[in-house]
């Protein structure tokens, strides 16, 4: 058991700690506010797994994209609706802990499921050099994987023309204006 | 492969995305509310139109083989240099299906986009990108590019739901169908990531064959893949249990977007459901057999009992296109390769889509038609249309009819492949069930008919259906009729569309 | 025989119903004229065919055959022999004459009312000629829907006639999807839809619990629409609800399509399973006869008690298949006792269809006047109406089966073969021919036509102002009986030219099981 | 490798399954929608995982996880936007309270 | 000679035109229609003298075999039932009598059916439709050759009996007033109890018919009476019997119904509500006694059972004839209705006709039947005259004084008396017809009745034992004194004493048209029993011996006159006659009877009939009718309704859709289950969309859990 290993393990405590406690945080907290804050943390911990996992431009993309971008979007709209977000109001609904006894034996079974299996898991030397450098994923997205990226880049335009298309605010006069209603 | 070799197997996928941004564009030019907005649609059905002419061109690349559509075929990678998607005649089949959806659908939703929809341009660019998420996921083979074309279809759909954004029923269904779609989709992409766990690739095609090989126990893990995936697809057809946002969603959706959810997803939910089973999954029949076996059942009964109390037709047809949807799925259940009497189930599965297209496009192109006229989609809605407007209510009966199975309609001929396929396989109970089930769906098809013969309108005012929506119902009855009395070349259409797939199995 | 004859029979009403639909609703004279006269070539027609086929009767004639879709090796096939020849002539008898009535009777929605009948007519035509199962399951159910329409629209509305209308549609389709799934699985054991070749290929011989579930399966369609006690219970309302000349035609055809079925299809597929299960269905026949027969006895509405008599009379009809299809008789050939009970059972099926149909007539011809069936509201009538007390007594007296009318020949050939195969059964079944005299003279006769004719109780029920012809029968109404009585004397006093083609078709089928 | 690849996996589950019970159990739509985004990290999880025990030579997982999270954001996008519409119909944003369709 | 005999298929068929002349041409003018009636009769009359003629005439073959004519009739399976015309002796000897009676009674009723009534009343052409067509039924069972054309006439006899009996059934209430309502009432349920009673019987006989065309494969006589094919039926066992015998029952079956034999017989005297030509034609003469000529035709069935097996089909012939002969002229001792008297006589003498088959012989029953017919059908045109005269008195009464008009029946012979003044002709007939009736020499009654009593007496004195012979000429003897009993009641209460109501003081002689048939009829009465006189050497016993001959199975011995049993008839006839007479003769209205005051209780029995109709109305009648009720309830109260209520309550709460399946779906215990089923398991899925989709995802959530935790257990 070398040191690097130690590391390894403890990194690996320290971030599943940030990841399930931030989740924890996220469903459980009853400040919605605090929730997004708290997803902000689960996400950067799951980061740090990625680059555990030697998975630095994933961390990247995670690191711009989901805290960058998703999770201040989150925040925005937080703050757009929060007009009747009294503070400590209850934020769980009735079925809650029907949920969470649900939810916490499709767990076990999982994991029973997880650690009933045998992993292919690939040959030593594999394991110690994953050698994956930022060109080849550039090389492979506009390579192989072209056509999802052609297609997920139209997916995003979609997205955003029907996100302003349903949450721009528009003056009701000229709503009214260019609709000749039916009935 | 070269590129011009890869645009033209993308031809017809190319040609929609086309049309779809020049629509945008168009919009975006001809200002709100200008005379020349109305020729959008028009922009859009001659897309669609070409659509067709591209698909019956690329034909005879794909129709005999699958032929794979990749830009790379090099090893650099690692070897998972497997192409995403593939030109077989599966993907023709729902590229011709989809053009003919959104062709009917264009032609039937003019008024009504007229009278109630803003933003029209992106309305009709929704619709086409729907379209084409559809192709995509029916072309695809690479569990990256289903979930990816899924995501996009479900997210169309989402934003094509929540359209009416003055009305809140449509709000409301809009955010019941995300919530729960996204929630769905998260289940199945979390069982896509196990399945790659236990197989170590994303290509259908490998994945069988690594499973076939058995170099290694993971049926652990399969099963909970297999169910999770069904969870995602499951969603997207609308089965009995993962069906109840659908009649929300389909209430509150404006009634064009409405037909499209009815009919579109749950094609494509099928197409990759059959795709995903029938390459990747082949050697774990037994087990899928058995859940959808139980699936289908339960989704037929639960469909039609709970539309014995709905009072809004789109709430009822929601209803009993979950009802078809369980149909439908006893061809997949019951499917046969070896058949001798071309009633292999798939077959069967996809003439009965093929006849639910047109029913159910039409049925709903005649709900859109009285509620422009009446301002309102309840079941009184319907009284005496008899009296008002023959021509849709005979074809409204046509359809009904059909969507019960009586001859000589197009539903008749699917049952027939279906309920035949089930027998063939000494899967009697099934096909008892199913036709149980379709005597029990004439009860709340009959309060339609009723309305519409027996009683008398409350202003029995003749009205006009304009003529948009005369030729997308008179072309949905013609088809409706021709599927029954000269059903040939349905039939061999739909087998050869599969008999690829049947072969592989 | 190149001439398309059964394809014309069958389709030129297809046409007229088209025509009518495309035509104004407004003018209604025309509309009736033209509905009447795409109904006659069908009826002239059937009957050149029926004197074309009349000398080799036996075998199936004028067969059209074309494929129709090869995936599923299913073709357009139709033909006739001396068993549909009659009920095909039959049909387009009763549909003429049924639109002739029509056309004075019917007020709303002309046009619907006359599209609907021709293509009903088409239905009907189609199940008899059917060569093929789709075709033939096309065809039964082309039939269902015009005919749910017809009561729902001009049913009359103190019967209820929607709820009549679909417990018409819901009974039917049962069976008829049950019909669908046996077909299938006889298909797939055969490979071919034809229903001449599929006897000879034994189906579903290897699975003897399958062929017991699609024996029932088609029986269970077919004893539905015939109908067979206990399945009888849409008939009352459908035929109550109707209006006169879909009481007509539903008695006098539809109720026949499940008889020819039995005989056609379930006799020839199944003949050992017929034979092995005779007993049971022999007891259905019997407690539909008696049982029928008791029920119309206690009726006070008259159309009802004729439905119930339809109820009675097929019962007749199964008991005569019965007997054809309980033994293997071949002791003593010179008697030919399965043969003359089939005849019978086929006889007993025209007769029927003539003389019901001219009873739910007579029914509309009172109906018409007064608006009511309530046999207590009548009275002494024979005084008032007597061509109308004339037509009526022949009728109903053809109905009980009076010797030198229709009724009797077939009675008597279904009761001579039972009493030579069935005995049992024919002594017990003899009650419902006493019990058939007396609720037609006790009830029908008695209580309408003879006893005290009050005028002040005819003039609450007789509102001149809404009859515009004679009191007694009007012209058109004496016209549409007119053939019917004929035939009612015909097959009574000799009916040998009838007979001919029935018993040609008959033994050959026999021979054949 | 220090950690076994069943630990990754059982954090990811563990993760996934907090994020279900967010979805199930919180009022606020936007809270639902963080549940979601916590079952994608965790399917991420498990992406990323696979790829580096299983399939260290190939790009496969890593890319697909990439796409997730591009997808995860059009998602978001147009979930908030439905989100933040029916909030301006509706003046809320409590999934309970968006029941008037019903059986 | 045979192109007489191709003749004869005319002799049904002129009445048979006559009646569609008059049903499709003349039913409007009365006098016309009654012309086209006796026209047509009166040539099948001289068509059928022409035969008898030629038959007579002609050799023996033509009366053993006979002639025949015959026409393919029922394609059956490779074989082809026919039907045709057949004339022997026994044809011959009906032949004589039927077409002329019917010609006589045509003649009587056109002058009968006038009186009373006003010109234009369509019944009167109605009327002689209604005849002539039962003369073409009457006429082809006679001529008919085979089972088949026997029993279709024999309906359609019992059809025009039905409607002839009917015949005041029905009226214009503010236009009719010579009919009165009671009438009308009692009309319509005679003639429905007639049809169904007769129906019973002849359901029976179909029944019969059916069976021998299976076993036997044809339905005519010649071919049936072949000794093989009766071997052949003796041969077969049939619940626990020789068929032949089972078949012979039924037919008899059917001859009880008709001839009105005991048990059947309740229909005959309620019969006489109809014209009283009817009663005469039909009632008396021809119809009732087509059960004995069936009997008589099929005589050989009965006698081969008798023959094997001893089996009892003769013997109940015997039986049945003998009580009914009694039963008939017991209850004729204690009737008022001049026509019922005739009726319960016409019963009991029918009853002798059995006798005279069931003991074996052809003749003497046949011979009793033409006898019969001839006076019978002379009573009751003499009894019409009667009431006639009494009705018109009643009418001159009724200027008189209004006392009377009320409560007052024609027919009621308590109310006549001392006619014999008044309708001296009519009362010469009336006892020309009584003393034949009777039996006193040598009047026709006595031939025939003698021979009868003979046979028995004969086969009695062959074994000596007290066997069914004896018994059945005690019986027939008896008859004989309670025959002349009534009779001398009659005559003494109708034409001797003093009027005993205005009416009969003021009646009068009826018209010539009526009264010549009653004396050319009166005649015959008289000497019509020569024709078979012993003395004579029975010729009509000649004429007929052969019929039967072919089967083997008959003995047609000629018995020889025996005075012992003539002189123990003709004495008691006398005394009886005597004593009834001069018991009536001088009966004052108010007066207790005479018979009442002998015989007590007995004399209410007999009135009340044995109160045989209530028996069968409770026995029978009631328990049908309940039990339809009962079936009809099965299909429409007790199913029907409780769901009608059950679902409405339902469809009230329900949708739309629901009410529809409600009311859609109303029906038997497991359609209405089912779909009661559906119904609620439908609403209550329903709820299971609450509108709020995490609900929906825990369900999601939840089958996802029981799908892995499934998969984790196997």
């Amino acid at each position: 058991m070398t040191i690097e290993y130690a590391t390894q393990i403890f990194a690996f405590i320290i971030l599943t700690l940030m990841t399930l406690g931030g989740g924890l945080a996220v469903v459980t907290s009853r400040n919605l506010f605090h929730a997004a804050l708290s997803l902000i943390l689960s996400l950067a911990g799951a980061m740090g797994y990625y680059v555990l996992l030697d998975a630095g431009f994933l961390a990247v993309v995670q690191l711009l994209i989901y805290i960058g971008a998703i999770s201040i979007l989150i925040l925005f709209s937080i703050m757009l609706t929060r007009g009747l977000m009294v503070p400590g109001q209850v934020q769980r609904n009735e079925q809650w802990w029907i949920a969470a006894l649900v939810v916490f034996l499709t767990f076990v079974v999982m994991v029973v499921a997880l650690w009933q299996t045998v992993w292919p898991i690939a040959g030593e030397e594999a394991l110690r050099a994953p050698n994956v450098a930022i060109g080849q994923l550039g090389a492979a997205l506009v390579g192989p994987y072209a056509i999802p990226f052609e297609v997920i880049s139209v997916l995003l335009l979609v997205a955003l023309v029907g996100a302003i298309v349903l949450a721009r605010e528009v003056e009701n006069h000229s709503a009214s204006a260019d609709v000749e209603t039916g009935e | 492969m070269i590129l011009a070799q890869l645009l033209v197997l993308l031809l017809p996928d190319l040609v929609l995305t086309l049309t779809a941004l020049v629509v945008l564009v168009l919009d975006m030019i001809w200002r709100e509310g200008s005379r020349s907005q109305r020729f959008l649609p028009w922009v859009a059905l001659i897309g669609t139109v070409a659509l067709i002419a591209v698909t019956v061109l690329v034909w005879p690349l794909g129709g005999t083989g699958g032929l794979p559509i990749a830009l790379a075929t090099d090893k650099d990678f690692g070897g998972d240099q497997v192409p995403m998607m593939v030109l077989d005649p599966l993907a023709l089949f729902f590229k011709l299906f989809t053009a003919l959806v959104l062709i009917l659908m264009l032609l039937a939703s003019g008024d009504y986009v007229r009278a109630r929809i803003r933003f029209r341009g992106e309305f009709y660019a929704f619709i086409l990108f729907g379209g084409l998420a559809m192709m995509l996921s029916a072309a695809a083979t690479n569990l990256l590019m289903i979930y990816l074309s899924l995501e996009f279809l479900s997210i169309t759909s989402y934003l094509l739901t929540g359209y009416l954004r003055e009305d809140e029923r449509s709000t409301e269904g809009a955010v019941k169908y995300f919530v729960y779609g996204a929630t769905a989709s998260a289940v199945m992409l979390y069982g896509f990531s196990l399945l790659y766990g236990a197989t170590g690739t994303l290509d259908l095609a490998s994945i069988a064959a690594v499973l076939t090989g058995g170099a290694v126990p993971v049926h652990w893990l399969v099963y909970p893949a297999l169910i999770m995936m069904l969870v995602g697809l499951g969603f997207k057809i609308a089965l009995v249990p993962f069906h109840q946002w659908a009649p929300d969603a389909y209430e509150g959706a404006p009634t064009p977007v409405t037909a499209f959810l009815s009919v579109g997803p749950k094609a494509a939910g099928f197409a990759v459901l059959t795709r995903l089973l029938l390459t990747a999954l082949p050697n774990f029949r037994l087990d899928w057999i058995a859940v959808l076996a139980g699936v289908a059942i339960v989704t037929m009964t639960l469909g039609n009992l709970v539309a014995l109390w709905q009072s809004n037709v789109k709430r009822l047809l929601a209803y009993s296109s979950i009802a078809q949807a369980g149909y439908m799925l006893i061809g997949l259940v019951a499917l046969a390769p070896e058949a001798q009497s071309w009633m292999t189930g798939l077959n069967g599965l996809l003439l009965y889509l093929f006849a639910y297209l047109f029913t159910n496009l039409g049925a709903f192109a005649v709900v859109i038609a009285v509620e422009n006229h009446t301002g309102s989609a309840q079941l009184d809605a319907f009284a005496g249309l008899m009296r008002r407007n023959p021509f849709l209510a005979v074809t409204m009966f046509l359809f009904l009819l059909s969507l019960i199975g009586i001859p000589p309609t197009a539903g008749f001929v699917g049952k027939l492949f279906v309920f035949g396929a089930a027998i063939q396989r000494q899967m009697i109970m099934l096909a008892v069930v199913g036709i149980v089930n379709s005597v029990i769906s004439v009860y709340y098809y009959y309060a339609i008919m009723r309305q519409m013969f027996f009683s008398e309108a409350a202003d029995p005012l003749p009205f006009d259906e304009g003529p948009g929506l005369r030729v997308a119902v008179g072309v949905a009855a013609v088809m409706v009729l021709m599927m029954a009395l000269y059903a040939e070349p349905f039939i061999r259409l739909a087998s050869e569309s599969v008999n690829l797939l049947a072969a592989s199995f | 025989m190149n001439f398309p004859f059964l394809t014309l029979i069958t389709f030129i009403p297809l046409l007229g119903a088209v025509a009518v639909a495309l035509m104004p609703g407004k003018r209604e004279r025309e509309l009736k004229l033209v509905a009447i006269l795409f109904s006659v070539p069908s009826l002239v027609l059937a009957l050149v065919a029926w004197l074309l086929c009349a000398q080799r009767a036996g075998e199936m004639q004028l067969l059209e055959e074309a494929i129709w879709i090869p995936t599923l090796n299913a073709h357009y096939r139709v033909g006739v022999d001396g068993i549909s020849l009659p009920l095909v002539f039959l049909t387009t008898l009763l549909t003429t004459l049924s639109l002739f009535y029509s056309s004075y009777t019917i007020k709303k929605r002309v046009k619907e009312f006359f599209a609907l009948f021709l293509l009903l007519e088409t239905g009907m035509i189609g199940v008899f000629v059917a060569l093929d199962l789709i075709l033939f399951y096309i065809f039964w159910e082309v039939g269902l829907v015009p005919m749910f329409l017809l009561i729902g629209i001009w049913g009359q509305p103190q019967d209820r006639p929607q709820y009549s209308a679909i417990k018409f549609f819901l009974y039917t389709l049962v069976g008829s999807v049950a019909m669908l799934l046996a077909f299938i699985a006889i298909y797939l054991t055969t490979g071919t839809w034809n229903i001449l070749q599929i006897p000879s290929l034994k189906p579903l011989a290897g699975n003897p619990a399958l062929a017991i579930a699609a024996f029932w399966a088609i029986f269970l369609a077919f004893a539905i629409k015939v109908p067979s006690w206990p399945f009888h219970t849409w008939l009352p309302d459908a035929h109550t609800a109707a209006p006169t000349a879909g009481s007509v035609v539903l008695a006098g055809v539809l109720l026949k399509l499940g008889g020819y079925g039995m005989i056609r299809i379930l006799l020839p597929f199944f003949p050992d399973l017929f034979r092995q299960f005779a007993p049971w269905i022999g007891v259905l026949a019997l407690i539909s006869m008696i049982y029928g027969a008791l029920v119309s006895m206690a009726q006070w509405d008259l159309k009802r008690l004729i439905a119930y008599s339809s109820v009675s009379h097929m019962g007749f009809f199964m008991l005569g298949l019965v007997a054809a299809a309980a033994s293997l008789d071949v002791a003593n050939p010179v008697l030919n006792n399965r043969a003359i009970a089939l005849n019978g059972a086929v006889l007993q099926m025209f007769n029927h269809g003539i003389i019901t149909g001219g009873l739910f007539f007579l029914v509309g011809v009172i109906y018409e006047r007064t608006h009511t069936r309530d046999l207590k509201a009548f009275g002494g009538l024979s005084a008032k109406m007597p061509i109308y007390y004339g037509v009526m007594l022949m009728t109903a007296l053809a109905s009980l089966g009076l010797p030198g009318l229709a009724g009797f020949i077939s009675e008597f050939m279904v009761f001579r073969g039972a009493f030579a195969l069935i005995p049992t059964y024919a002594i017990i079944g003899i009650v419902a021919i006493v019990l058939g005299a007396a609720y037609i003279l006790w009830k029908i006769i008695q209580h309408v036509f003879l006893g005290e004719f009050s005028e002040e109780r005819w003039q609450k029920i007789f509102n001149p102002a809404h009859w515009h012809f004679s009191l007694d029968m009007a012209r058109f109404e004496v016209v549409t009986m007119a053939p019917l009585l004929f035939f009612m004397v015909l097959v009574g006093v000799y009916p040998a030219p009838v007979l001919n083609v029935i018993n040609a078709a008959t033994t050959l089928l026999l021979a054949g099981l | 490798m220090a950690i076994p690849l069943p630990w990754w996996l059982t954090v990811a589950a563990a993760l996934f399954a907090i994020g279900l019970y967010g979805v199930l159990s919180r009022r606020n739509a936007i809270g639902v929608l963080l549940g979601i985004e916590l079952m994608l990290n965790a399917a991420n999880i498990n992406l990323v995982a696979f790829w580096r025990y299983i399939t260290p030579q190939a790009l496969t997982g890593q890319v697909f996880a990439i796409f997730v999270i591009g997808i995860a954001a059009a998602e978001a996008a147009a979930g908030l936007a439905i989100i933040i519409s029916a909030y301006r119909r509706r003046r809320t944003v409590v999934v309970d309270e968006l029941d008037t369709m019903r059986w | 000679m045979d192109f007489i005999f191709n003749l004869t298929p005319l002799i049904p068929l002129f009445p048979l035109l006559a009646f569609v002349i008059i049903v499709l041409f003349t039913h409007r003018h009365n006098r016309l229609s009654s012309d086209v009636a006796i026209g047509g009769i009166a040539l099948s009359t001289v068509v059928a003298w022409a035969v008898v003629l030629a038959t007579v005439l002609s050799d023996e073959y033509v009366r053993a075999e006979g002639w025949q004519l015959h026409v393919p009739w029922l394609p059956a399976g490779t074989t082809v039932l026919e039907m045709g015309f057949a004339v022997d002796g026994f044809t011959a000897a009906m032949l004589f009598m039927v077409p002329f009676v019917c010609l006589m009674i045509f003649i009587y009723s056109q002058g009968y059916m006038k009186l009373g009534q006003p010109d234009q009343d369509p019944r009167y052409a109605r009327f002689f439709a209604y005849i002539s067509l039962f003369a073409a039924g009457m006429l082809g069972l006679v001529v008919a050759r085979d089972l088949v054309l026997l029993f279709i006439s024999w309906e359609v006899m019992g059809l025009c009996s039905y409607l002839l009996i009917g015949f005041w059934s029905f009226r214009k209430a503010e236009s009719e007033h010579h009919i009165d309502q009671a009438q009308v009432v009692r009309a319509r349920q005679a003639a429905l109890k007639a049809f169904i009673t007769t129906r019973i019987g002849d359901v029976l006989l179909f029944s019969g018919i059916a069976l021998l065309y299976s076993y036997t494969g044809t339905l005519t006589f010649r071919d049936l009476f072949r000794p093989e094919t009766l071997e052949a039926l003796q041969a077969i066992s049939l619940l626990g019997m020789p068929t032949v015998t089972v078949i012979a029952l039924l037919v008899f079956g059917g001859a009880v119904g008709k001839s009105a034999q005991f048990p059947l017989h309740v229909w005959l005297p309620d019969a006489m509500e109809g014209p009283t030509p009817v009663s005469a034609l039909i009632h008396a003469a021809t119809m009732v006694a087509a059960g004995v000529y069936l009997v008589a035709r099929t005589l050989p069935l009965f006698i081969a059972g008798f023959v094997v097996a001893n089996a009892p089909a003769l013997h109940w012939v015997a039986i049945i004839g003998a009580v009914t002969a009694l039963l008939g002229a017991t209850i004729g001792l204690a009737q008022d209705d001049i026509k019922r008297v005739l009726a319960y006589s016409t019963i009991s003498q029918l009853g002798y006709m059995m006798i005279g088959l069931g003991l074996g012989s052809l003749v003497a029953g046949i011979f009793h039947l033409l006898t019969h017919a001839f006076f019978k059908a002379l009573l009751f045109l003499s009894a019409g005259s009667v009431i006639h005269g009494v009705e018109h008195g009643a009418h001159v009464a009724a200027h008189g004084d209004h006392t009377h008009a009320e409560h007052f029946s024609p027919n009621n012979m308590k109310v006549m008396g001392g006619l014999r003044h008044r309708m001296p002709r009519t009362f010469m007939a009336y006892l020309a017809g009584a003393l034949a009736l009777v039996g006193i020499v040598p009047f026709a009654g006595f031939w025939s009745k003698d021979e009868i009593l003979t046979e028995a007496f004969h086969l009695w004195r062959a074994d000596g034992a007290l066997n069914l012979p004896f018994w059945v000429w005690l019986a027939g003897t008896l008859g004989a004194f309670f025959t002349a009993l009534y009779m001398g009641r009659q005559l003494g209460l109708v034409f001797w004493g003093e009027p005993r109501h205005a009416a009969a003081r003021h009646a009068h002689e009826s018209p010539s048209s009526m009264t010549v048939p009653l004396i050319i009829l009166a005649l015959f009465a008289v000497l019509f029993g020569f024709v078979n006189a012993p003395f004579l050497g029975s010729p009509l016993h000649h004429l007929m011996d052969k019929v039967h001959e072919a089967s083997e199975v008959m003995h047609a011995e000629v018995i020889p006159f025996n005075p012992t049993v003539a002189g123990i008839s003709t004495m008691l006839a006398v005394a009886g006659l005597l004593l009834g007479w001069s018991l009536y003769r001088n009966y004052r209205t108010g007066q207790v009877e005479p018979f009442q005051a002998t015989l007590g209780l007995v004399f209410i029995v007999l009135r009340n009939k044995y109160y045989i109709d209530e028996l069968y109305r409770w026995a029978i009648i009631r328990p049908a009718v309940w039990l339809a009720d009962f079936c009809f309830k099965i299909d429409d109260r007790w199913i029907i309704d409780p769901f009608v209520d059950l679902v409405g309550a339902a469809g009230r709460a329900a949708s739309d859709v629901a009410r529809v399946l409600d009311s859609g779906v109303i029906d038997r215990w497991f359609v209405e289950g089912t779909a009661q089923l559906f119904n609620a398991a439908g609403r209550w899925l329903r709820y299971s969309e609450t509108g709020h989709v995490q609900n929906y995802l825990l369900v999601v959530a939840v089958t996802i859990l029981l799908l892995l935790g499934l998969y984790l257990y196997f």
